[in-house]
């Protein structure tokens, strides 16, 4: 029974994240002055990537690299609650938990990208970890405060702490959530942090040798990631919500982010590391300091 | 008793290993049957709380597990990796001199362990020192005489700090004894712990102390690295156990702010040398600083100084000596093949050498502390502790950190096994038997702890238990903190659950074929089948311009400095004895004066 | 039981000897100082359980001291002429493995011998001058043997300190005897407390002169480099093994002896530790590996030195000790190191360090015997050097002089340097592979497994050089037991 | 099947080999005016994963092998869509010695957009044509290749070294 709900759960997020992407699509192209493709258009690409009959694939690692990626995405997914929706499995693991957990994805891509012998892929995984390197300890610091103020690592609680409208944590810790906000576009991979991707400079970068059902799962993953890293800032930083809300809140965060995509041009690797190294850990550390001061 | 009949057995074994030496089956048989041996005779002979003292004279040397479990903990992970280095050395052409020098630096390393007295602490931490310096001297590396003189310089300036300290101890507690000095007043105290702690800073390479490390594990052997780096560094991490808990056990009382600059230093440690690690072309200079980085974890574990960073500093020595024995084996393993350890010069081996890749895999999962190996649970609970100790910006550092692990092992995976196979290595064969053995010996531990971590917590618990206010707990699969929870095996299986389940989305849709070799987006230019598709040189060479500075900073400059000085005073000194006979009778003849007119007044 | 004074009548007699044994045939001669120091070693070993608390008297003349010439052996005396012997053998018996010299190098080789067993084992202040000169001599001869110019420079260097040192020393003697009218040891240890203070001093200045060329004190020991830098490998480890610790000694005995503690204590005492670290310092600097050797000798006596003082200044049995564990590990340690840089270079006289590269690499055994030599004088455990470097540092902290302690530490660091930089040259790349005999390799393999077998199980050394250090301390036993009841 | 190409027809990703002046209609097509994305059609980066190989111009024979190359490389199934009239006969090129007058003999092309050149427009029409085509399984021209291909070698061996250029996959 609590298979087939996980199965349940993961296939609707999963969707809920496919629209999102086409959400995402439909306002850039606004933006641009287009009409842009259906929202259900993600939904539509996904169906068509499987549905390749003959793809090419560079070895063991190539193909079990989207695998992978796919696996740690839900996983994590399966650790997260979603605003006071609860999955099964959030009592058994915390904040670092999921924190690791959100690397696995990165890692598998990185590897099946790898085995692929083309050296955008791989100039493109040096990139993506680099800039890790940048959002991970940014994201990692805007949410410290919060974990700290309410002294507990399991994000479940710190929803519970939180309370109503005015506890929010991103109103009792502005500053974090700002810094966690920059965090979160260089998490999602988006403009102006979407160096890694550059389909224009090194061909869509870790994607660059993968197509047909590959390219699906990544698809995929990309959807679910979607949900996890927007409701993870939700969770920390929203408080309390249902499922229904707790997904508006995840769009709202969303949409900050594509907007931001839809206008920025695109940061440099080293540019963009040097960039969450100024202003982001700034506000970061000031936030960590707001809550030395306030207990 | 026992102990010394332990010590005896690796001592002799390395003598025989020494004189049958040209006879190569005879030598490897016997010392493989000395490491079996004395593992067992270890496991099943060695029990927390004997002691026995050997009088030569002038100094009892005493013997002892009686100090804790911690004898065992460590003595257990000596001799398996010890067994692993051995099986996988016979692949090498190593003479039995080698053989005999890792015997010794074993016996140094289990002499340290049972050392009871300060004095037979320094005899073996000397041995353990001179044996792993000769092999070091040994090794295979264009400058390998280089970094062996750097070890064995390094090495002795700790273990001569430590003398001066246990001397120091010695003149106020009136004991050679590990014993408890924090009641001594003054600041006298503060000084014995400093100097005490030296040694096994310089071994553990902290970070002013660490200069030594990457050329150490970079020239000695292959399998002697993974000894070298997974086993005799916990003499280290034993150190540090011992200097905080037994000779000063009232640090946190009376110098908590040491015991933070300890954790800051760990933490700045492994923040650059995973920075360092990451810039490295050589795979086992890389996996040196990944090895300095990793131990940096175990400093801050230390440092925080509660009863469960205490145990997560513990596990980390145990997973450091699981992983990155297993990384080191895997390079040996490759190396063996490729002869090169430049990651620029390979690439593509998975198609030739799967179970290293496996290896290489896992191990730089628990490098990087992802769930379910053995390098998370120690990762999870020193978070957690630094977080109950307040301290939000040293756990943000050990957090960078450990996204460094992620860029230097992708690099590592990446420029040995993935992309492009090289030409003149498409017909090597996985890595022989005894590199296999130790790779998978090794994995079973990765995952069984790491799905398991009880299994090893509850000794280690027992351990801390003694010198700290428990506030952990846990079963066999469960760690509870004030903080947080985490079930290991759930995460495990979670895992496991949705990897099946995707596997089986990836095989129900289209089919996949194999691609060639050369056959690779290429902007649809054709290339040559040996043309350079393999991206492993510079490979975070733009970091150079986002890091800067940083990169070029050295602690050696600051060294080069003081040998200046040095070598200055040593012209002036070398000046005095450059005159000719006339010039020593000068000499003669104006002391005699200076002493006449000293003593003038006497006369 | 055989009197000792055979020891120094036989050497004598077969060292005139040489000359007609040479005429008789010429392959006779390098037979004589092994036999020579074969049957002195017999005639001692046989001593030993007759040499009791005190000294052992034996008069010459049935003349009763302190008229008499005569010799005095106590422990201490008896462990140093034992430790001159096997060294003596040693080398002879490496001797024979050279080509053939000529004969009067091996006279003088004997003569060598002659005087530092009889500087050890005379009980009479005059006769450990004669003996002082014969030492000397022999050695300016032998160290100017060599083949070369440096040989002779060395040589000439040696004799003009030398001649200075030993005539002060004599100068010391006379002033003594003025004022108590004899040359016996134990009698003038016993009229000590009469003489008075400004003479006491007088003299100890000169003593302290005398003896300081010999034990290669800081401005005294100008020759020492050049001397051991000069001569032939065997000449040094012979200066090293032997001559110097002749001095040491003749240190020992004469100030603690006689005047029954260091006069000038702190003078001595400071002057030995500028020796230490002038010395290191000057090793580090040095790219020529037998000035490096040179100098480090120059270092360790600085050391023996400097835990004399100490002793003088707060006595106790251990730190003497420590002194005679020090100044064996010196004679083995660096008598070996001697040894196989000569047969490590080929015996080509080129010590340039960049010369020796890999030459440890491809003669294994000299390479061990040379590391064997170096980590026992820089201390490294399982080598005997460990124990004596250890129970130096815990003297010294007995003293209580912990800054010393720091001090001696950060320049045993510099010690390491150089020894180490040496050790690593000769381990890296390949070098020249050279043919040694057999004889050359077990003489040394002998020193070796002597550091290694008691650097393993040092109780019987410590258990010897502890008697012997007791009876250098009982002075007033010393005294009783020469002069009897006077 | 029939959701797989219902899919595939509405999301065509499109590898826009632009050889020749052709090219320059093709941004007024995806930008704002004309919009192609409402139909599910986007550029992509790389063959592996395009769908719809558009050549867009007249074909040297050294453009040919690169265009070979590419289309080989696209996972099945894959559309080609001929863009104006040199790739039907030449065009203006008629009498070059080095422009290949008819792609069909090289390789399977489901779709021409005639003219010279082509407006958006008509770019449009016949994306919305290939589209039907799709979703109805009448765009077949993927399989021509498969089963003619020693045919499709033998036209290309004629004008370049198949041998070097080709790629050697196991299937």
């Amino acid at each position: 029974m609590s298979i087939l709900y996980f199965f349940l759960y993961l296939l609707l997020v999963t969707v809920i994240g496919l629209l999102y992407m086409g959400v995402a699509r439909k306002v850039t192209a606004h933006i641009q002055n287009r009409y842009g493709p259906p929202i259900y258009q993600p939904i539509l690409d996904v169906l068509k990537l499987f549905g390749k009959r003959h793809t090419v694939t560079h070895g063991v690692m190539h193909s079990l690299g989207p695998v992978i990626a796919y696996t740690g995405i839900a996983s994590t997914l399966l650790f997260l609650p979603l605003g006071n929706h609860t999955p099964l499995l959030h009592f058994k693991g915390d904040l670092f938990v999921v924190l690791y957990l959100l690397v696995v994805g990165p890692l598998g891509m990185a590897l099946g990208a790898g085995e692929s012998s083309n050296p955008n892929a791989t100039i493109a995984m040096a990139r993506a970890l680099s800039l890790m390197l940048g959002y991970e300890i940014i994201f990692f610091m805007a949410t410290l405060p919060v974990f700290y103020h309410y002294h507990t690592a399991s994000i479940y609680k710190v929803i519970q702490a939180q309370g109503v409208f005015p506890h929010w944590g991103a109103i009792i810790f502005p500053i974090s959530f700002l810094a966690a906000l920059f965090a979160l576009q260089g998490m999602m991979g988006e403009k102006p942090f979407e160096i890694a991707i550059a389909p224009h400079e090194i061909a869509s970068g870790p994607m660059v040798e993968y197509g047909g059902k590959y390219l699906g799962l990544l698809q995929l993953w990309h959807a679910v990631g979607i949900i996890v890293e927007t409701g993870l800032l939700v969770d920390i930083f929203f408080g309390p919500q249902n499922i229904i809300w707790f997904f508006i809140g995840t769009f709202i965060v969303f949409y900050v982010v594509i907007l931001v995509n839809a206008v920025m041009p695109r940061f440099r690797i080293e540019q963009a590391v040097r960039f969450y190294w100024g202003i982001p850990l700034l506000l970061a550390i000031l936030g960590i300091l707001q809550v030395y001061i306030w207990r | 008793m026992a102990m010394f009949l332990l010590l005896l057995i690796i001592g002799l074994t390395g003598l025989l290993a020494f004189i049958l030496g040209p006879i190569k089956v005879l030598r490897n048989i016997i010392s493989l049957i000395g490491a079996i041996g004395g593992l067992l005779y270890f496991v099943f002979k060695i029990r927390p709380g004997q002691a026995y003292a050997l009088n030569i004279k002038i100094y009892n040397v005493h013997f002892g597990t009686g100090m804790s479990a911690l004898s065992i903990f460590f003595g257990i992970i000596l001799l398996g990796l010890f067994l692993i280095f051995l099986i996988a050395s016979f692949h090498e052409d190593n003479d039995g001199a080698y053989y005999m020098f890792s015997f010794f630096s074993l016996l140094g390393a289990l002499g340290v362990l049972f050392a009871k007295d300060l004095i037979s602490f320094f005899f073996f931490f000397e041995t353990m020192s001179l044996f792993s310096f000769l092999i070091v001297l040994k090794g295979n590396g264009e400058t390998s005489h280089r970094s062996a003189f750097k070890y064995v310089m390094w090495s002795a300036f700790g273990a001569y700090a430590f003398l001066l300290g246990t001397f120091l101890k010695v003149n106020y507690t009136h004991s050679v004894m590990i014993t408890d000095i924090s009641y001594l007043g003054g600041n006298i105290k503060l000084w014995i712990l400093i100097l005490l702690l030296t040694p096994f800073m310089v071994k553990t390479a902290l970070m002013p102390f660490h200069l030594w490390a990457p050329g150490a594990y970079t020239d000695s052997k292959d399998t002697y690295t993974v000894f070298l780096s997974g086993g005799l560094s916990k003499i280290g991490v034993f150190g540090y156990f011992i200097a905080l808990f037994n000779v000063f056990s009232q640090i946190a009382v009376l110098y908590p702010w040491l015991l933070k600059v300890f954790a800051y230093i760990g933490a700045i440690t492994a923040s650059l040398a995973g920075i360092y690690a990451f810039m490295q072309d050589d795979a086992k200079k890389l996996l040196a600083y990944s090895s300095i980085s990793q131990l940096g974890y175990v400093a801050v574990g230390f440092g925080v100084y509660s009863h469960f960073s205490v145990v997560a500093a513990l596990f980390h020595a145990l997973g450091h000596a699981v992983f990155e024995s297993l990384l080191f084996l895997v390079v040996a393993g490759v190396y063996y093949r490729t002869k090169t350890h430049d990651l620029r010069k390979m690439g593509g081996l998975i198609k030739k050498m799967p179970l290293s890749f496996i290896g290489l895999l896992f191990g730089i999962i628990a490098t990087s502390g992802i769930p379910p190996t053995i390098g998370f649970p120690s990762k999870w609970l020193l978070y957690e502790a630094i977080i109950l100790k307040n301290d939000l910006f040293l756990v943000s550092l050990v957090f960078f950190a450990s996204i460094t692990a992620f860029l230097y092992s992708y690099k590592l995976i990446h420029s040995i096994f993935l992309g492009k196979l090289h030409k003149e290595h498409e017909h090597i064969k996985e890595a022989p038997f005894g590199y296999g053995f130790g790779i998978v010996v090794l994995l079973i531990p990765l995952f069984v702890l790491g799905t398991n971590p009880g299994i090893v917590v509850k000794p280690i618990d027992y351990i801390v238990r003694f010198y700290l206010k428990p506030d952990l707990a846990y079963n066999l699969t469960n760690m509870t903190t004030p903080l947080g929870h985490v079930n290991f095996p759930a995460i495990g299986i979670t895992m496991t659950l949705l990897f099946t389940l995707s596997f089986i989305i990836y095989l129900i849709f289209g089919k996949s074929y194999r691609a060639a070799q050369e056959d690779n987006y290429t902007a649809t230019e054709w290339i040559d089948k040996d043309f350079g598709l393999h991206y492993g040189g510079e490979f975070y060479g733009f970091m150079r311009k986002a890091f800067g500075k940083p990169l070029t900073w050295s602690f050696e400059k600051i060294l080069n400095a003081c040998l200046k000085v040095v070598s200055f005073l040593g012209e002036i000194a070398r000046g005095f004895y450059m005159g000719d006979a006339r010039v020593y009778l000068f000499y003669i003849i104006l002391f005699f004066a200076i002493i006449v007119y000293i003593m003038g007044g006497k006369l | 039981m055989v009197s000792p004074i055979l020891v120094i009548a036989l050497t004598l007699f077969l060292a005139f000897s040489i000359p007609l044994l040479h005429m008789l045939s010429k392959k006779l001669p390098p037979f004589v100082p092994p036999l020579a120091t074969l049957i002195n070693l017999w005639i001692l070993i046989t001593n030993i359980k007759h040499v009791g608390e005190g000294a052992m008297l034996i008069t010459t003349a049935g003349l009763k001291p302190p008229i008499a010439i005569n010799l005095a052996i106590d422990k201490f005396s008896l462990l140093f002429a034992i430790l001159i012997q096997v060294i003596g053998f040693l080398l002879s018996i490496y001797y024979l493995s050279q080509e053939r010299k000529d004969m009067r190098f091996y006279m003088l080789f004997l003569l060598n011998i002659l005087g530092a067993s009889g500087i050890v084992m005379t009980g009479d202040l005059f006769n450990s001058f004669v003996f002082l000169e014969i030492l000397e001599i022999s050695s300016f001869g032998l160290v100017a043997s060599g083949k070369d110019k440096k040989a002779l420079e060395g040589g000439f260097k040696y004799m003009m300190i030398g001649a200075i040192g030993s005539s002060l020393y004599l100068l010391g003697i006379i002033v003594l005897y003025l004022s108590t009218g004899t040359l016996n040891m134990a009698h003038i240890a016993k009229l000590m407390p009469s003489i008075p203070d400004s003479v006491k001093l007088f003299s100890s200045i000169l003593f302290l002169i005398g003896i300081g060329v010999e034990v290669e004190l800081f401005p005294l020991n100008a020759w020492a480099p050049d001397a051991y830098q000069g001569a032939m490998d065997e000449i040094s480890t012979q200066l090293s093994s032997i001559i110097s610790k002749t001095g040491i000694y003749l240190a020992a005995r004469i100030f603690l002896t006689i005047y029954g503690g260091l006069y000038a204590t702190n003078i001595i005492f400071y002057l030995a530790i500028t020796t230490f670290i002038v010395a290191e310092l000057a090793a580090l600097m040095q790219k020529n590996v037998k000035r490096m050797l040179a100098y480090s000798s120059v270092g360790q006596m600085g050391l023996l030195m400097l835990i004399l003082s100490v002793f003088a200044k707060r006595g106790d049995v251990f730190v003497l000790t420590t002194a005679i564990l020090l100044a064996l590990n010196h004679a083995f340690g660096k008598g070996l190191l001697f040894l196989s840089l000569g047969s490590l270079t080929g015996n080509t006289r080129n010590y340039d360090i960049e010369d020796l590269k890999g030459a440890g690499r491809a003669n294994p055994v000299l390479g061990f015997l040379f590391a064997t030599g170096v980590l026992s004088i820089i201390g490294m455990p399982i080598f005997f050097g460990f124990w004596s470097k250890i129970s130096l540092l815990i003297s010294i902290m007995k003293a209580n002089l912990m800054y010393l302690l720091a001090l001696l530490l950060l320049v045993f660091l510099v010690e390491l340097y150089y020894y180490a930089n040496v050790i690593v040259n000769l381990f890296k790349g390949e070098g020249k592979k050279y043919r040694i005999g057999v004889i050359p390799v077990s003489v040394m393999l002998l020193f070796a497994l002597s550091l290694i077998v008691f650097g393993l199980w040092p109780h019987p050394v410590f258990k010897i050089a502890q008697n012997a250090a007791a009876s250098l301390m009982e002075r007033s036993m010393y005294i009783s037991s020469i002069l009897g009841g006077m | 099947m029939k959701l797989f190409n219902f899919s595939q027809s509405r999301s065509l990703w499109m590898m826009h080999f632009c050889t020749g002046c052709g090219a320059m209609e093709m941004p007024p097509t995806m930008t704002s005016r004309f919009d192609m994305e409402r139909f599910g059609i986007i550029p992509m980066a790389t063959p592996r994963q395009s769908d719809l190989l558009l050549i867009t111009g007249y074909l040297t024979i050294k453009t040919l092998k690169r265009v070979v190359r590419a289309y080989e490389q696209m996972p099945t199934p894959r559309y080609v869509l001929g863009f104006g009239s040199c790739t039907i006969n030449g065009g203006m090129y008629w009498d070059s010695y080095n422009v290949i007058k008819k792609l069909e003999l090289y390789i399977p092309v489901d779709i021409y957009i005639n003219g010279c050149m082509p407006r958006p427009e008509a770019i449009i029409d016949a994306f919305l044509k290939l589209r039907e085509m799709i979703a109805k399984g009448e765009a077949n021209a993927w399989k021509k290749y498969i089963e003619n291909y020693e045919w499709y070698k033998k036209n290309q061996s004629e004008v370049f070294d198949v041998e070097k250029w080709s790629i050697k996959n196991e299937k």
